[in-house]
């Protein structure tokens, strides 16, 4: 099975997801994000960092990035795509999510160990988890809060679309402790914190972000 | 060389932590008589020579597809810069 | 501006000029040159410079990058055996990094560096570019950057300037940092009046390679190209190196403002891996990075190290403003630009690999036969100099030493005339005010602003004692880093103070199980045309280096940063120490808090009456007076061996080393880890048990039936012990005196930092 | 409700990453007419009622003291916001 990373210029965790896909027992492939080829992976990760910067917004210059041709009418087709912060940034760029991410309310940049809730299983990407479980997994970022109208708030709530919530406090002022969110189809999920940091024993606060990858290894086992 | 300016402002219905720690703050220097404080961006791009009416198009491109979010924010005002820095 | 300068401006002069005008007045002074050094230049090329030249003398022979005063001293290093434990180091001082072997084809490097002047004026942009600064420094070792620390200073923590510098310096270190994908590990954060209107922003970074990945910065084989490449030059602090960190700021701010330097980490990152790859390709002959003094510093250094020439078309720099002069370039601080010199047949090669990663690359010049560096602008040459004379022949100063007056008096004051507490009731509310006091408080205000775990390699980071990364996932092999300094000590005795830091440092390293390895080092003192403070630095620099060569550990690289004073009042002086060690495989490491209820808890070494300079004195009295806790490598050596066997064997399960505050701040720190508490009986005298700063002490938990082999590993390597309790418990317990639940430790601990920085 | 408008830009000698990273973006969406691109910000403060000469004057000083850094920005401009947005 191969998952892809994509390596935009500042991306800092496409290493990271790299080594938790190997992990999980995938294999792992590297995408360059001036090729615009998605190099037949079965799914794709947007991995966390600071492409280009985050100047301008964060994800907006990555969203204009060549293999984003590709991937982009991919994800519509239902191809799996994980969106990790500064990726959930450029998924909600490129409208293959809704909403936006923000400054955090006090402007600082913020990592901590952060407990989520997992409010949908039905993704390509949580189906190994037990719905309502509390996992706890890398948080860190300065732009992570998640904002959305209203209307588009209550349609998320309303359509099972909220894949993970903030508890025990919210981290960074999302609108309604909303860490992580899916498309209409279930196979593109963003969230800001970080699963690939939570895969190995000494390395990070938990083991509770496996379940990403193995997730995908299995949905993307079924197509 | 001409230069065309593009305010964006973030949309009202929104949250803007930037503002509101700025109103937060001004009264501590004195200064107390604004009601509210909103933060956006101004981008100045250069051109050679004049600022055409293409210039203008591609400006206005540039800021609804790239320089500004829908979701969060409005493009106010894409026009040439003017001599007194407006 | 004066008449020659409006020439310099109009007129370009090149060394035809130079020949033909020997009379034409010179700014020299103005950049910073002594009349003799002025001289001297005019000795070395048997004429008066160019503007060009001038620059670049002015540039390199400044105190920041001649090492001037500090380089008699400084030599000292030198005599000490250049090898680890583990052996030969790769390379030494002199380079830009000490690189050293840590064994299975791995080696690292790493380095400390200030950035304290321009922190003051900008302190985003200046510790932002101070991160910068470090990390190139590695990279141009053939290194991947691993990690960053970074000792922080600041004066009281209710001083409006603390507000105004302190939250710009976080959060300049943090947005650079963690831009860069590079997690911090651990540093320092430390409030005292003496740093008011002068922080110390000391920046380190630790990178990693395989042995024949290793570059040095030379310029050797005739033909081959000298190539730039990075982000455009501008007029980033031109003359900054000389004006930063030479002057001295007078009570209403600094002397003079230049343009200070703006940071672009996206860049950075960008030529990180750039770079990397570059290596990997072997393209790359020699390199540089361009920091302090820009191109003058890069061309001058490279053409000194390498065995010929060097030509330079100046006029090729890629510009982000056109309007620069000549001399202004040379001396341009822009930032994220390297030199590389590439054999003209990998040339191909190397530019493909640039333009993969949009890193623009220009090639300047080329390595000559004979021994000049000549720069051209437009055609005409500008500079002709031996590139040695800029580089390495700058002043050596022998400056005037004197044992400060005060110090006499100051030893005599000691903590013997202080109260101490008189009843358990005030042993208790004292514990708690030295807990929650600024410089013993939790530092999450800070830390929370870093990533600590980019690349997934980070096996511990704060609060931990020492920050520990692993090298190569295969095997596990890593490394742990400390850096350390206790400015109060090294005021009472910068001798001790020296040796006390180093201890620390390498205690903080070795409590995690790790081998002490090496040392790298960033001096921050007063100015140098200070007797005083002159002999304090020469004092420091003796003690670290017989401390060094009792453990047997070299001093790989370091840096001096002098001028730290405002008005005619010097810093505590400061030689902040980083120890880095080496750990086989880094899940095998204790870490500091009590994970477990009913393990029993020892202390080893023992604590002395030591009061003086400690955080109950400083916080409780308000006092500094005295003399130093007494050093003894020996039983620093012996407890490191005696960790190092004990966490090997599985028979430590925490270590916490005792340092600020003394062994009740340590238990505190202990049980407020993971909500464990702990009964304690205290060996001897509450008092000095609880808050007396003795050296050599950690305190380890023991897992069930391991005890035996611990108390083994202390008699075998000499290192005194006690049982003195066991965890449990939801307070910390100390029989017969008081209690507090962690609850309330934790309360005072944590609320000090966002009380005074955020008003709540 | 008046508006005061304040424009801040980074010193055309100091480096401006944003705008170089924009720069370098637009023309990948045929967007190629501009020579240079600087990002600065805009700060749009609200008073209840016409905005007076002491709105201006306080703005003015806001502008100077705290939403602006004289080490790497200027303060371009502080107007009263006119009502096609500039
Ligand atoms: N500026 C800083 N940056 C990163 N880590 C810091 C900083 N200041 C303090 N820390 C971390 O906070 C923890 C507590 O600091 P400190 O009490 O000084 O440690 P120690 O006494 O063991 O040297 C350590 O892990 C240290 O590395
Ligand atoms: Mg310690």
């Amino acid at each position: 099975m191969k998952i892809g990373v994509i390596t935009f210029p500042g991306s800092l965790d496409d290493h990271d997801a790299m080594r938790a896909i190997r992990v999980a027992g995938g294999d792992a492939v590297s995408l360059w994000h001036g090729d615009a080829d998605l190099h037949g992976v079965d799914a794709v990760v947007v991995p966390g960092g600071f492409s280009y910067g985050d100047y301008l917004r964060c994800g907006a210059i990555a969203r204009f990035a060549p293999v984003m041709d590709r991937l982009i009418p991919a994800a519509q087709g239902g191809l799996p795509v994980l969106g990790i912060c500064n990726g959930f940034q450029v998924l909600c760029e490129s409208h293959l999510l809704p909403g936006a991410l923000t400054p955090r309310t006090d402007q600082r940049f913020y990592c901590n160990d952060q407990v989520l809730k997992v409010e949908s299983t039905s993704t390509a990407w949580t189906s190994a988890y037990d719905e309502g479980a509390e996992i706890t997994v890398v948080h860190k970022n300065g732009e992570g809060r998640f904002v959305a109208d209203e209307h588009t708030l209550d349609e998320l709530e309303g359509e099972g679309r909220v894949v993970f919530r903030y508890v025990g406090g919210n981290p960074n002022g999302s609108y309604r402790d909303i860490a992580g969110v899916t498309n209409e189809r279930g196979n593109v999920v963003g969230l800001m914190p970080h699963p690939e940091h939570c895969v190995e024993e000494g390395y990070g606060p938990s083991l509770d972000g496996l379940a990403f990858f193995t997730s995908v290894l299995t949905a993307a086992a079924g197509v | 060389m001409g230069h065309v300016v593009i305010d964006v402002m973030p949309k009202t219905e929104i949250l803007d932590p930037q503002g509101q720690a700025i109103a937060g703050a001004l009264p501590r220097l004195g200064i107390d008589q604004f009601a509210d404080v909103r933060q956006g961006k101004r981008f100045v791009l250069a051109v050679d020579g004049d600022v055409t009416q293409e210039h203008l198009a591609q400006a206005r491109a540039a800021a609804e597809k790239m320089l500004s979010n829908p979701v969060i924010e409005d493009v106010v005002s894409v026009r040439v810069l003017e001599a007194d820095g407006r | 501006m004066s008449d020659d300068q409006a020439t310099m401006t109009t007129v370009l002069d090149t060394v035809d000029v130079a020949q033909t005008s020997p009379d034409a007045e010179q700014p020299w002074q103005e950049l910073g040159l002594k009349q003799d050094e002025y001289k001297r230049i005019r000795e070395i090329l048997e004429r008066r410079p160019t503007s060009a030249e001038l620059a670049m003398y002015s540039v390199m022979w400044s105190e920041h990058c001649s090492y001037k005063s500090s380089k008699v001293h400084l030599r000292r290093f030198g005599d000490l055996p250049q090898e680890t434990p583990r052996g030969k180091q790769l390379a030494g001082i002199g380079e830009n990094a000490g690189v050293i072997d840590i064994g299975q084809g791995w080696a690292v490097t790493f380095k400390i560096e200030s950035h304290n002047h321009p922190s003051y004026i900008e302190p985003y942009q200046g510790a932002a570019t101070g991160v910068g600064g470090i990390v190139r420094d590695i990279m141009a070792m053939g290194a991947r950057p691993i990690a960053i620390m970074d000792p922080l200073r600041f004066g009281r923590i209710d001083h409006p300037d603390t507000a105004r510098v302190l939250p710009g310096i976080v959060a300049g270190v943090g947005g650079y940092g963690n831009c860069l994908g590079l997690p911090n590990i651990g540093g320092e954060l430390v409030f005292d009046e003496c740093y008011q209107g002068n922080p110390l922003v000391n920046a380190l970074c630790v990178g990693s390679l395989r042995h024949e990945d290793l570059h040095l910065a030379n310029a050797s084989g005739v033909g081959n190209k000298i190539v730039l490449f990075g982000a455009k030059t501008g007029g980033d602090g031109i003359g900054g190196v000389s004006v930063l960190a030479s002057e001295t700021f007078d009570a209403d701010g600094p002397t003079k403002r230049p343009a200070v330097q703006v940071g672009d980490p996206f860049a950075e990152k960008v030529l990180i891996e750039c770079c990397l790859d570059l290596y990997h390709a072997g393209v790359v002959e020699g390199i540089q990075d361009l920091g302090g003094a820009g191109l003058s510093c890069a061309t001058s250094e490279l053409a000194s190290a390498g065995d010929g020439g060097m030509s330079i078309e100046l006029d090729r720099v890629p510009l982000r403003d056109s309007s620069l002069r000549a001399e202004e370039i040379l001396m341009s601080e822009s930032q994220e630009r390297m030199m590389a010199v590439v054999a003209p047949a990998q040339l191909d090669a190397f530019l493909e690999i640039t333009e993969k990663w949009d890193v623009e690359a220009t090639v300047l010049g080329e390595v000559t036969d004979g021994e000049h560096l000549v720069i051209t602008w437009h055609g005409e040459t500008i500079v002709d100099v031996p590139p040695r004379s800029v580089a390495h022949d700058g002043p050596v100063y022998q400056r005037p030493m004197e044992r400060p007056a005060y110090l006499e008096e100051l030893q005599a004051d000691s903590t013997a005339r202080l109260d101490r507490p008189a009843s358990d009731e005030e042993l208790r509310a004292q514990l708690l005010q030295v807990l929650g006091s600024p410089n013993v408080c939790d530092k999450s205000w800070v830390t929370d602003q870093y990533d600590r775990y980019v690349r997934g390699n980070t096996a511990q980071a704060m609060p931990a004692d020492a920050g520990i990364v692993r090298v190569d996932e295969e095997s596990g092999l890593g490394v742990a880093l400390a850096t350390d300094c206790n400015g109060r000590f090294a005021k009472l005795d910068p001798y001790a103070g020296a040796q006390l830091a180093l201890a620390e440092a390498y205690r903080n390293v070795a409590t995690t199980g790790a081998q002490p390895l090496a040392v790298s080092d960033c001096l921050n003192f007063g100015s140098p045309e200070d007797p005083g403070v002159m002999w304090q630095f020469s004092q420091s620099v003796d003690g670290l280096t017989d401390a060094c060569r009792e453990l047997g550990i070299p001093v790989t690289g370091g840096n001096v940063s002098f001028y730290n004073q405002t008005g005619d009042t010097a810093i505590h002086p400061t030689p902040v120490i980083a120890v880095l060690g080496v750990l086989d495989d880094v899940s095998r490491h204790a870490s500091s808090g009590w994970q477990q209820t009913g393990e029993p808890v020892y202390l080893l070494g023992e604590a002395r009456d030591e009061l003086d300079g400690s955080q109950w004195s400083a916080v409780v009295h308000q006092h500094l007076g005295g003399t130093p806790p007494q050093v003894d490598l020996r039983a620093e050596k012996g407890l490191a061996e005696a960790l190092r066997e004990a966490v090997a064997g599985g028979a430590i399960s925490s270590a916490h080393d005792v340092s600020d505050g003394g062994l009740g701040v340590a238990l505190a720190e202990s049980a407020m880890a993971h909500d464990i508490g702990a009964v304690i009986n205290l060996p001897g005298a509450a008092f000095v048990d609880l808050f007396s700063e003795s050296t050599g002490r950690v305190v380890v938990t023991v897992p069930d039936g391991e005890g035996s082999s611990l108390e083994a590993a202390c008699v075998r390597y000499d290192v005194p012990f006690a049982k003195i309790g066991v965890t449990g418990g939801d307070s910390l317990v100390i029989t017969d005196r008081f209690e507090v639940p962690i609850a309330d430790l934790r309360e005072t601990h944590q609320a000090t930092l966002p009380l005074a920085l955020d008003g709540r």
